[in-house]
């Protein structure tokens, strides 16, 4: 703590005087202790790595898969894995390894859009609901109810197949069984913020009212939006696997990982490696993004923020 | 009773403020809390007047009725001349410039996620004050330095200042509209002593530059209020029920309540608290939700007549602008 | 009097990211039998803190209690671990606390006379039926109206007022040696104020207990206080009977806290600067950087030992010690 | 109490009122004219379009939306679910047998969550940063990411192909052979009720460490009590209040998982009804699984309401 020796002819503090103590502790650099606090736990700083990973292997999967993702090997079918195929080939002769490889694009692709979308329209509409409030807000919240008393896979299956089942298809029917908690969330995040003085301070400097929105009360509901979308990151990934796995996600012959446990399932006496591996696969990138959204609840916890000087 | 003298900053007259009370299924309105039951008074340019009160009295409430953040139930509320009870959010914005809020916590009152410097500065972007970054910058340091702030201190966050420097936060955004009332809801309390002490001195000196700022100045703590206020107004469950001239309230406290409020707060003086009679009110603070039938404090007055339970006493003066509203004073 | 507590040397730390904060540091104090003290100082000076320590109440992970003994009846608590037997039987038995906040002092989920009754079954032993009737019989005497009914109900059906009353009740039931009030009016309105200090005034004097009144609040201690410790930064840095300090405070702080209460006709005179962080704190006197009186040998030497002036008054300040000696 | 109570019903009406028409347009948008559907499936030679027309009408299609809705909706309250297209099977009757099987597992799973979560998540939180703690979280976190189908096979090929310990599909009743269902429902079971464990257990935990920072709970120590009669009487009940309210989504997360785990076990419940009937475009069927499924979901979640109301004292005096 440095200690500066100045005389701030301030008034109010009783007129010259010398302050030996620094008015402020050093300045805290906001990012550095973002990253201290985040990389705290080792798994989070697992997770993190994990992610960089597959996302790197998702998009150099030309350059590091040995085989396309639909070359058919005919003639060594269903094989063990060897030293060409590492683990082994499926009922078409296809390379699992590489199909695994692939399958992270398709498990990352629709994560993202289906966070994005959802995470999106969920806010907008819980802003709504959260700054009307009245009628309007239980209007709202009693349909977000409905949607959640659907359950979700029972949703986007429905769904999934109204529209084509291409990505898309898959990504839309997924993004509406999420974007309900965003509501919840973002409504609930907006009631509390205002409570807050400063927005009775923005609405008594007659500021309007969406400015008092998308400046004081967004900015607050930002943290636990961001911690949310992360942890919803798994699910959307775990929702369009399990459509896959039910035969009505991803069309076949595009390499997703839940179509490929559903595939490998007929032969799992045999080469249990064709479900074992993709399913593996989930596992791991659901972790890890969890993992990211631990450490970043942490990180952007308000409390954690360091405390003022005294 | 107070009429509107013209020139005055504020003028409140029979200000009524009821919050419906809604319960049941439909939540239909069973009852109405009375925060505020015809309230007047009024504040002269460059005066500060204390309102006192417990928690429940309305005090806070009649802070939020005159800058408009409620519209109020009944009654007239005037700010320099005109009427402001009815008027719509667009025509008050012009209003809103010259009167603004300091509140109690100051751990809520200053936005966590915006620079100080961006909060303090806020009125000026609303109102379109300076036309330039560079007049922006110069007015929010001239801001911090009148509020006893250093100015290299702009891009910190609030969650660095203390407590103490955070109300200076507030009182500098409260400034930057160049206001010509400024409401402080329990400035202090929230703060220490020593902090204290630095705050009253700040808001003393800011008045004194500048004779057409005035405060209302809310507060339980009654030596603040005397060190502060120039008249002081008491409030008990939504009525005033005694205003004067501060040194003539203190010295000849006229109504049964303020006694008990004045002798409740000890003084830091053993020798003077030695000799001060107590008198130790009983019972608990009623609710708004069902006052007690007309003058709200019988049943907790040691001089409680039958004409008190009947009728509501009118604040009349009781002599050199002292009013009181008893009817055994 | 005979001596009810002697604390000496008291030294708790706190393990925080930005270094370890030494909140109560060195703090020497003693309580006799049914005495009233203060423990007086702004938020953050280790007030509380101390107390907790007494009680061991300290959380763990992050606080300690590095140095020093607690004497209770010729028994060092210290000694005890935090929820050894002995530790529990003190708690609550021999030395009762009231919190500050009423509203969350209680436990929302439970009625009012069970977790009264907790107290009288977990230390005197007695059966639920015996306990809820001492119960109803204290909600009484600390003026809860209709206690019969009040006690079936839950906390957030009770003003603040209420519940402090019934927090000052429970404190009393095992009619312990000594109670700590920790800022125990804080939260209330004058008013209120009033009756519960009263009322807890008028039960220690009939029951001959100890009293040990933390608080930022100099007119409640001018009022009921017979003894105070006035603390800064972690310190005791004076203390002495309440008249002694009023008529003649041998410390800046202690003068500029008395300056700081707005009087009628006086100017107010702040104490300048900000208070302490408590972080890698040097052993000079903390109040070295909002000290008017400092001198050379206040930047040299350590802060002082308690040191005594005369009757019960004790002084950390050596310019004020030695302005002593020279007239 | 009773306002609560009574508001509580209103809500859950209103869900079911709004899930049933949602249900009833999402089903219209599917694909394929459901007359077209069944004139492919009674393989009718020649079909004249006023031939169509007619069997549209006999069928009522051709009624406006709302009254459709109207009569399905009368028609649902009374049981009678109308019959499947692909398989002419009366759904209402097939629907009662198929549910005990998927309430069967689903309870069951609800239950071993209910029981083992907030113990887990206690245990986990008193004993914060040591073994017992890493190792719940650990599971805890597994739980939540494995997808459901995938520990299935594994639990198959592990369990069921190598070890041939336990059936690997098909179920029966306890009641027709206890010692074969019990066999039968063990891998599914576990595979259910992992989601709901390891959530309940962070929930649980999370709430018991908010909680353990509580003034009450200080003044649970100054009163004298050791850790042990704090945690039991102060720190356990206040904790498991949260943790109540999750028991809703608990509820939707075992039905909806019921799809994957009767579809990797083979299991003849409504879970698989309704994957068949989406694979074969039977949309009645997809309907009416839809709306019971939602309605155990809205039922269960009312009685997890009231029975939050009556443990927080707070509600009761409304």
């Amino acid at each position: 703590m440095t200690t500066k020796t100045d005389s701030i002819n301030a008034p109010g503090l009783g007129g010259e005087v010398d302050i030996l103590e620094e008015q402020l502790l050093p300045p805290v650099n906001e990012f550095r202790r973002f990253v201290k606090v985040f990389f705290r736990r080792k798994i989070v700083l697992i997770g993190f790595i994990i992610v960089v990973l597959i996302v790197a292997m998702a998009i150099f999967a030309d350059v590091i898969a040995p085989f396309g993702p639909y070359e058919q090997d005919l003639h060594n079918v269903l094989a063990a894995p060897d030293s060409t195929h590492l683990l082994g080939t499926d009922s078409l002769g296809r390379d699992l390894l590489s199909r695994i490889i692939y399958g992270s694009r398709v498990a990352l692709s629709v994560g993202v859009i289906t966070v994005l979308l959802s995470a999106a329209v969920g806010t907008l509409i819980g802003l709504v609901a959260g700054y009307a409030e009245g009628a309007l807000q239980s209007v709202i919240m009693r349909l977000t109810d409905a949607m959640m008393a659907i359950p979700s896979l029972i949703l986007s299956l429905i769904v999934a197949s109204i529209l084509n089942r291409g990505v898309l298809g898959v990504v839309i029917a997924v993004a509406i069984t999420l974007f309900p908690g965003y509501i919840r969330l973002i409504n609930g995040q907006v009631l509390s913020v205002k409570q807050n003085d400063y927005v009775m301070a923005g609405r008594s400097m007659g500021s309007h009212k969406a400015r008092i929105m998308f400046r004081h009360i967004l900015p607050n509901c930002l943290s636990p939006l961001i911690v949310q979308m992360t942890m919803m990151m798994g699910v959307a990934i775990l929702s369009e696997a399990s459509l896959s796995f039910l035969g009505l996600g991803i069309l076949p012959p595009t390499a997703a990982w839940g179509g490929m446990c559903y595939d490998g399932y007929k032969y799992l006496m045999m080469r249990p490696l064709l479900s074992i591996a993709p399913g593996l696969a989930i596992m791991v990138l659901v972790f890890s993004f969890n993992m990211v959204g631990d450490g970043l609840r942490d990180a952007l916890d308000p409390k954690l923020r360091g405390t003022s000087s005294n | 009773m107070i009429e509107a003298a013209r020139g005055n900053i504020v003028d409140i007259v029979n200000l009524k403020m009821y919050f419906p009370v809604r319960r049941g299924l439909l939540k239909r309105k069973i009852a109405d809390v009375k925060a505020l039951d015809d309230v007047s008074f009024s504040i002269r340019p460059g005066e500060t007047l204390g309102l006192v009160g417990e928690s429940g009295c309305g005090k806070t409430t009649v802070g939020r009725c005159i800058v408009r953040l409620y519209r109020p139930t009944g009654g007239i509320v005037m700010f320099e001349g005109a009427d402001i009870s009815h008027s719509g959010e667009s025509d008050l914005r012009q209003i809103r410039r010259k009167m603004a809020l300091v509140f109690q916590d100051p751990y809520s009152s200053l936005d966590p996620r915006m620079s100080s410097g961006d909060i303090v500065g806020e009125p000026l972007k609303i109102h379109h004050l300076v036309k330039s970054k560079k007049e922006y910058d110069e007015r929010v340091a001239e801001l911090f330095i009148m509020s006893g702030l250093s100015p290299d201190m702009t891009d910190r966050y609030p969650h660095e200042f203390s407590g103490g420097q955070r109300q200076r936060l507030s009182i500098a955004r409260a400034l930057a509209g160049d206001p010509s009332l400024i409401v402080c809801d329990e400035p202090i309390s929230a703060l220490d002593v020593s902090m204290q002490a630095q705050i009253l001195n700040l808001l003393q000196e800011l008045q004194s530059k500048n004779d057409r700022l005035s405060y209302l100045f809310i507060s339980h703590d009654l030596l603040a209020v005397q060190y502060i206020s120039q008249r002081v107004a008491v409030m008990y469950l939504g009525r005033v029920v005694e205003i004067s001239d501060a040194g003539e309230l203190y010295a000849n406290t006229l109504h049964p309540y303020s006694i008990a409020l004045l002798s409740a707060q000890p003084l830091p003086d053993p020798v003077a608290e030695e000799k001060r009679h107590r008198i130790i009110l009983t019972g608990d603070v009623p609710t708004p939700l069902n006052p007690p039938a007309g003058c709200a404090f019988h049943p907790r007055c040691p001089r409680a007549k039958k004409e008190c339970s009947e009728s509501v006493p009118p604040l009349r003066d009781a002599g050199g602008g002292h009013f009181v509203a008893c009817h055994c004073v | 009097m005979e001596r009810l507590l002697t604390v000496s040397g008291l030294t708790t730390e706190f393990r925080t990211e930005r270094g370890t904060v030494k909140a109560v540091n060195d703090v020497s104090y003693h309580v006799d039998e049914g005495e009233i003290i203060g423990l007086v100082g702004e938020s953050g000076c280790g007030k509380s803190v101390s107390q907790l320590s007494v009680m061991q109440l300290i959380p763990n992970p992050p606080g300690k209690i590095v140095a020093g003994s607690v004497e209770f009846e010729g028994q060092d608590l210290l000694r005890y671990g935090r929820e050894s037997r002995e530790m529990c039987a003190i708690r609550g038995g021999r030395i009762s606390m009231v919190f500050q906040e009423p509203m969350t002092s209680l436990n929302p989920a439970m009625t009012i006379c069970r977790q009264m009754g907790e107290v009288l079954t977990e230390h005197l032993g007695i059966d639920k039926a015996e306990a809820r009737e001492r119960s109803v019989d204290m909600l009484s005497q600390v003026g809860i109206p209709d206690p019969g009914k009040r006690a079936d109900d839950y906390p957030h059906q009770l003003s603040g007022g209420m519940r402090q009353r019934v927090m000052v009740g429970m404190s009393m039931l095992c009619n312990p040696k000594m109670i700590i009030a920790d800022e125990a009016t804080t939260a209330l309105d004058a008013t209120i104020q009033a009756q519960l200090l009263e009322l807890m005034y008028e039960m220690v004097n009939k029951y001959h207990t100890a009293l040990v009144m933390v608080t930022h609040n100099l007119g409640i201690v001018a009022r009921y206080v017979h003894r105070v410790n006035v603390m800064y930064a972690g310190r005791i840095i004076e203390s002495g009977t309440v008249r002694e300090l009023w008529a003649n405070p041998m410390h800046p702080y202690t003068e500029g806290l008395l300056k700081c209460v707005p009087k009628l006709g006086e100017r107010l005179v702040p104490i300048k600067g900000m208070p302490p962080s408590l972080i890698n704190r040097p052993p000079t006197c903390p109040f070295l950087p909002r000290c008017r009186l400092r001198q050379k040998s206040c930047f040299e030497e350590p802060v002082p030992e308690l040191t005594h002036v005369e009757g019960d008054h004790y002084t950390t300040c050596r310019v004020r010690l030695e302005g002593l000696t020279d007239d | 109490m009773l306002t609560y109570i009574v508001r509580r019903l209103i809500h859950a009406f209103v869900v079911i009122v709004i899930v049933s028409i949602a249900v009833f347009i999402l089903i219209r948008l599917l694909p394929g004219d459901p007359i077209e559907m069944l004139i492919s499936q009674t393989q009718l030679t020649e079909t004249t379009p006023e031939m169509i027309e007619a069997l549209r009408h006999d069928k009522g299609l051709d009624r406006p939306l709302p009254v459709q809705y109207a009569d399905w909706f009368v028609q649902m309250i009374r049981g009678d679910f109308g019959t499947s297209i692909m398989r002419n099977f009366d759904i209402g009757k097939e629907i009662g047998n198929r549910v005990t099987v998927t309430l069967m597992i689903g309870l069951s799973a609800f239950v071993i969550g209910l029981v083992l979560g907030p113990i887990l998540g206690i245990v986990s939180a008193v004993r914060r940063g040591k073994f017992v703690d890493n190792l719940v979280t650990v599971i805890a976190n597994i739980g939540i990411t494995a997808p459901a189908f995938w520990v299935g096979i594994l639990l198959i090929f592990f369990f069921g192909v190598r070890l041939k310990l336990l059936p690997i599909y098909g179920y029966t009743l306890p009641w027709d052979d206890f010692w074969m269902s019990f066999k039968q429902s063990l891998m599914p079971i576990f595979v259910t009720a992992l989601g709901p464990i390891a959530t309940t257990a962070r929930q649980t935990r999370s709430s018991v460490l908010e909680v353990m920072s509580e003034d009450y709970i200080r003044t649970a120590w100054a009163k004298g009590l050791n850790e042990r009669k704090v945690i039991l009487r102060h720190i356990i009940k206040n904790s498991l209040l949260p943790v109540v309210t999750l028991q809703g989504t608990m509820l939707r997360m075992v039905v909806g998982g019921s799809v994957v785990v009767e579809t990797v076990f083979v299991i003849p419940g409504m879970g698989k009804m309704m994957v068949d009937a989406m694979l074969s475009h039977d949309y009645p069927v997809v309907q009416a699984v839809t709306v019971i499924m939602t309605l155990v979901v809205v039922l269960s979640s009312l009685i997890v309401d009231l029975l939050y109301g009556w443990l927080d004292p707070r509600i009761q005096y409304d």
